[in-house]
């Protein structure tokens, strides 16, 4: 299979898993990644073993795009015991260290000075780097000029993603941010910067490697900005402002509809194939919700484990 | 409460938002702080209808930058407007505590009495699902703050009267308002008034023990309150409403006739609300022996996990192990 | 300690300073954070050395940026390395609480015990002339964290034991070093050892009333049984070294024997570890009776004024009149 | 007097001022603006009455430039009852708000956020401006961002002045800072900057005067950076850890020699005038010292008046 063709399935995993989890409304609302896709699959493919990925609240994406086991994942929203976390973090705090998804965490902007401490290990340790997803809401936030001034001093092995779905919540971009586009404002820092389509995998994933090369090459941290469309609410419980002709819009520019498209426009996977690995996609995540579902809840009694 | 008119139920997030339109109208200083409290109007819906009303200068949207809303919100109060800053949960206070505690709470005090800083942060408390940093309660750091007032609604009538106090108040103000409230719905007389500060309220009569909460765990002492009512066990519950100052004459009477301190918060034990109820009303009390134990969260943080947080959290069944176990 | 060789007496600083030196040789994952601690050798010169002998890459001298230092400190220790990252003054560690609270805290049970978090925040506490922003006592606060270990020491030795212990958890630790104590020598024994977490340390036997005090109101506690004893008054002082864990045992022995408990303490009384140690006391003691007094700062802001910060700080005579007035 | 003659005469009264004080070692210690007094007098003499001044800890300068009476200054940097803070604030939190010195905060970039809520809430009283001094030390903190951040999109009336003396007490600007120069730091939040001379009076009050017109015509928030050097320690306190050969640089660049020079070679003044401008401003500091030397402490008792 080719490179595009295993972004177009990975696109496709994550969609089924959201859109399975999105019948579990009982169980707690959730934070989507839906439309946004193409931001977390991109950066990955840019990612080895080694490197540590951070990212906000918003992760389901991240841990199944850095290969976080999908019945894992599940069962950690679901708040099973069989879960990632074995429950205790649920939505908001997906982590698998193990598996170089260093984790989530939903203080906005409160993964960034964390991110850069991990860099830091990375280095000093000899190998890996980090790169740490998170809004365009974070970038009001003064954590993101500290970790970007002291990653610059120190060099860190850095990579910022701001995945920019435009929304903090409900408050668009321009009504809180004064940068434009918001790769600027790593400019006074003097690390590299891109702004790019968010809702084009390739795109993400071409300019990814290429900053993630500077990055492992020792030439400090980078910034990715990756403008990109959320297809649904902030969460599965807040509810909707937006018009519903950006709305249309946005889902005008699927990203994993691009990918097919432009998979079969290449050659590489005709329709009915594509098809294929969709039924495929969306039984894994069918069987992934069962095996969440058949899996315990953590005990009562566990309660003041791990605390310290 | 006005005989006439049978006082209207509403909700929680109503009683605020009308405390704020009242203030707001009367008070054309008065400036409001938050992240999507605009159009939007709020988490909770608490701050709908006030953008249209009185428009983007006075009810103003604001980066996810904790630090900045309170830090601005100080500086505005403190240079001549009156400003409310909404943090949509209490965990992110910790942002902005710089601002609050190293300035507003000193303001007064350092510049002898030339600046007051007129501001109410509203910080929204506690548990519901959300998970291990959008849970915590952290009222008792605040409590400890000379020149912080702090209060905690645990009704409707009490958020509409202690937010109309804390917008006429010339100090720092911190508004505690809990998560689990905003589905409550309570009595609002049209012409219900302010609540003073330090004023505790009791809210049932009994005389085999004090509980004393403040916040949702009200409703938490109540519920046991009734249950320990059917064993026979009156139950003189006490909703402190004002964590500073502390109305410790109320609570000091309350012990005198009972006993026994039986004291119920969501935040830790440890350094808690409790463990100041306890110390003050033994102060007050001046060496007379009463019992005393303490309900609150276990040593954990709060979980999403439903199992999780329920175990964490204190209920009504461990309130009234709590109150048989002290009587027993 | 050793028989053959006398203990050489150091400065606090020096105790300090020898603990991470020693730490920095053994474990290599070791690396130092803060504000002029590399040349500079830090505010109270208690990094002297280390810079030189260990190099730019574990001695980091950072920006003005409280919050990235600790976040940075807490990811790096997560991540496999082991920090220390130095607060100059604890007031702030107020910008710096939200990585440390709602991240370092809570990262180990979060994750379902995955990430380990072997951090150390040392944070210089308490007043001496620096002023309303420079001079508070929180710790507090950090007791009441789930997930924090709290330690304060108020000797040399302890300096020296509590920072070393410190220095090889696998959870975070914060580490009171109070600026009254820079001044201060004691005796540093060469094979000095270890100081476990959650151990009181009885500084002196008397059984009229036990003195509770950490940091550097154990000193204040001892001048006061000093002139207590004069007047026949003899107090068991101890030190809590821990504030979390708390040695509970150790004050409800003492307690046991005198039957009367004077907490002293810097900070502010309203939530603070005097209301805390009177309630792990109580309900250690199971009901048995005792008298309780607290002596802590007023409640307000500590000015570098020498007159007012003098007034709003506890000293001997505060406490000898606590004891005289709760004994009488 | 011309204008230039007046900048002269406030910089030697700051100078007379301090070195007057330095006298008094044993009223625990201060921090002094010895070299670095053209920026607070430059700034000074863009504001206007109605405007509002904030400053880091080191203050003394700011306050007296602003037009705070000396004695008072004096009184409250020795605990004095008379101070302007009844000797509460004392060194690092010098305020006086009816003279348009909001104060000064000792917590370095806690003034930063509290200057933006004073700027709005002079922008919607309708008159004034805020201006904020603060430190090289300053600009590592997140403070600093969500400020800018905020008066950009907000368009506040907000002058913000780094006093960039190189140093955070003994690290240097390129040891703690990516930017340079710190101006930069403004750019992605779109307003003008500028980097001027610190050590020259006239460039400081021209830039600030340029950039106050825009404040103050709506334009939103602007940034001066003024490149200065302190002659002293840190704070009388500190340890000197810089090479003498630098200090002595410095000190070849004094703000008050050269703006006496300049008004020599402009014939505002003559040498003999500029002595005893001098000889005024000592006498004037000697007084201040002696009435509060004079003035009584405040009382123990009133240790918890005006906590709330
Ligand atoms: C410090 C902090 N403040 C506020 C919140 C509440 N909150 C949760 S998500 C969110 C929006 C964040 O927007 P953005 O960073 O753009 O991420 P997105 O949700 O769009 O993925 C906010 C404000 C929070 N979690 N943390
Ligand atoms: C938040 C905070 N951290 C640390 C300190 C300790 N401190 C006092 S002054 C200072 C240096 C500030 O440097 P700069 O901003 O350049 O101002 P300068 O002293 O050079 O005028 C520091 C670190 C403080 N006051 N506040
Ligand atoms: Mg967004
Ligand atoms: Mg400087």
């Amino acid at each position: 299979m080719t490179a595009a063709a295993e972004l177009l399935r990975t696109m496709q995993r994550i969609r089924a898993f959201e859109e399975a989890l999105a019948q579990r409304a009982d169980r707690g609302f959730q934070l989507f990644s839906l439309g946004q896709e193409a931001v977390a699959v991109g950066v990955c493919a840019a990612l080895g073993p080694d490197d540590q990925l951070l990212t906000s609240g918003r992760s389901i994406a991240a841990a199944l795009a850095r290969g976080v086991d999908p019945v894992a994942v599940m069962a950690e929203l679901l708040g099973k015991q069989t879960g990632t976390n074995r429950g205790r973090g649920g939505r908001g705090h997906l982590a698998q260290p193990s598996r170089g998804f260093f984790g989530a965490h939903a203080v906005v902007a409160g993964n960034l000075t964390i991110a850069a401490g991990v860099a830091l290990a990375l280095s000093m340790r000899g190998r890996g780097i980090a790169a740490c997803m998170f809004g365009d809401g974070a970038c009001g936030a003064g954590a993101l000029h500290e970790t970007m001034n002291v990653a610059a001093v120190w060099r860190l092995p850095l990579l910022l993603v701001c995945d920019n779905n435009g929304y903090s919540i409900s408050t668009p971009q321009a009504a809180a941010l004064a940068p434009q586009p918001l790769a600027a404002l790593a400019e006074p820092f003097r690390m590299p910067a891109r702004s790019v389509d968010g809702m084009d995998v390739e795109a993400v994933r071409d300019a990814a490697v290429a900053l993630v090369a500077h990055v492992r090459g020792g030439g400090g941290p980078a910034f990715l900005e990756c403008r990109s469309a959320r297809y649904a609410t902030h969460s599965t419980s807040t509810r909707e402002t937006r018009p519903d002709s950006e709305r249309a819009a946005d889902r005008a520019r699927d990203p994993i509809r691009a990918q097919q498209q432009r998979c079969e426009a290449r050659g590489e996977a005709d329709a009915a194939r594509c098809a294929a690995w969709d039924a495929e996609a969306r039984a894994a995540a069918a069987a992934a919700l069962r095996a969440a579902d058949a899996a315990p809840y953590p005990l009562a009694a566990s309660v003041l484990e791990d605390v310290r | 409460m006005s005989a006439a008119a049978p006082a209207p139920r509403v909700f929680f997030r109503e009683a605020i938002g009308r405390a704020l339109a009242e203030a707001m109208g009367s008070d054309p200083t008065l400036v409001l702080f938050g992240q999507d409290i605009g159009r939007f109007g709020g988490a909770y819906r608490e701050f709908t209808g006030l953008f249209e009303r009185f428009g983007a200068q006075r009810v103003r949207d604001t980066p996810v930058a904790e630090a900045a809303m309170i830090g601005i919100g100080v500086g505005a109060a403190a240079a001549g407007l009156r400003a409310l800053v909404s943090i949509t949960y209490m965990d992110f206070l910790m942002l902005g505590l710089d601002p609050l505690v190293n300035y507003a709470a000193k303001a007064c005090y350092k510049t002898g009495g030339q600046v007051r800083v007129p501001l109410v942060v509203k910080a929204t408390a506690g548990a519901r699902g959300q998970g291990v940093a959008h849970s915590q309660c952290i009222e008792a750091w605040l409590m400890s703050v000379p020149g912080l007032t702090v209060v905690a609604p645990a009704t409707v009538a009490d958020a509409y009267g202690l937010l109309k106090s804390a917008l006429r108040h010339d100090g720092p103000v911190v508004f505690v308002d809990h998560k689990r409230l905003y589905p409550t719905a309570g009595e609002l007389p049209t012409d219900a008034a302010e609540v003073p500060f330090g004023q505790a309220r009791v809210c049932r009569r009994g005389d085999a023990v004090t509980l004393v909460a403040h916040a949702y765990m009200v409703r938490v002492a109540l519920a046991a309150a009734d249950e320990l009512a059917r064993e026979g066990i009156a139950c003189d519950v006490v909703d402190l409403r004002s964590l500073a100052p502390l109305d410790v004459a109320t609570l000091a009477a309350s012990v005198a006739r009972t006993g026994a301190l039986v004291t119920v918060e969501e935040g830790q034990a440890t350094c808690g609300v409790g463990a100041e109820v306890a110390a003050r009303v033994r102060e007050a009390r001046g060496g007379e022996p009463f019992r005393v134990a303490r309900v609150a969260a276990l040593p954990a943080p709060v979980s999403s996990n439903p199992i999780l947080e329920a175990a964490c959290l204190p209920d009504a069944a461990r309130v009234t192990t709590a109150v048989r176990t002290l009587l027993s």
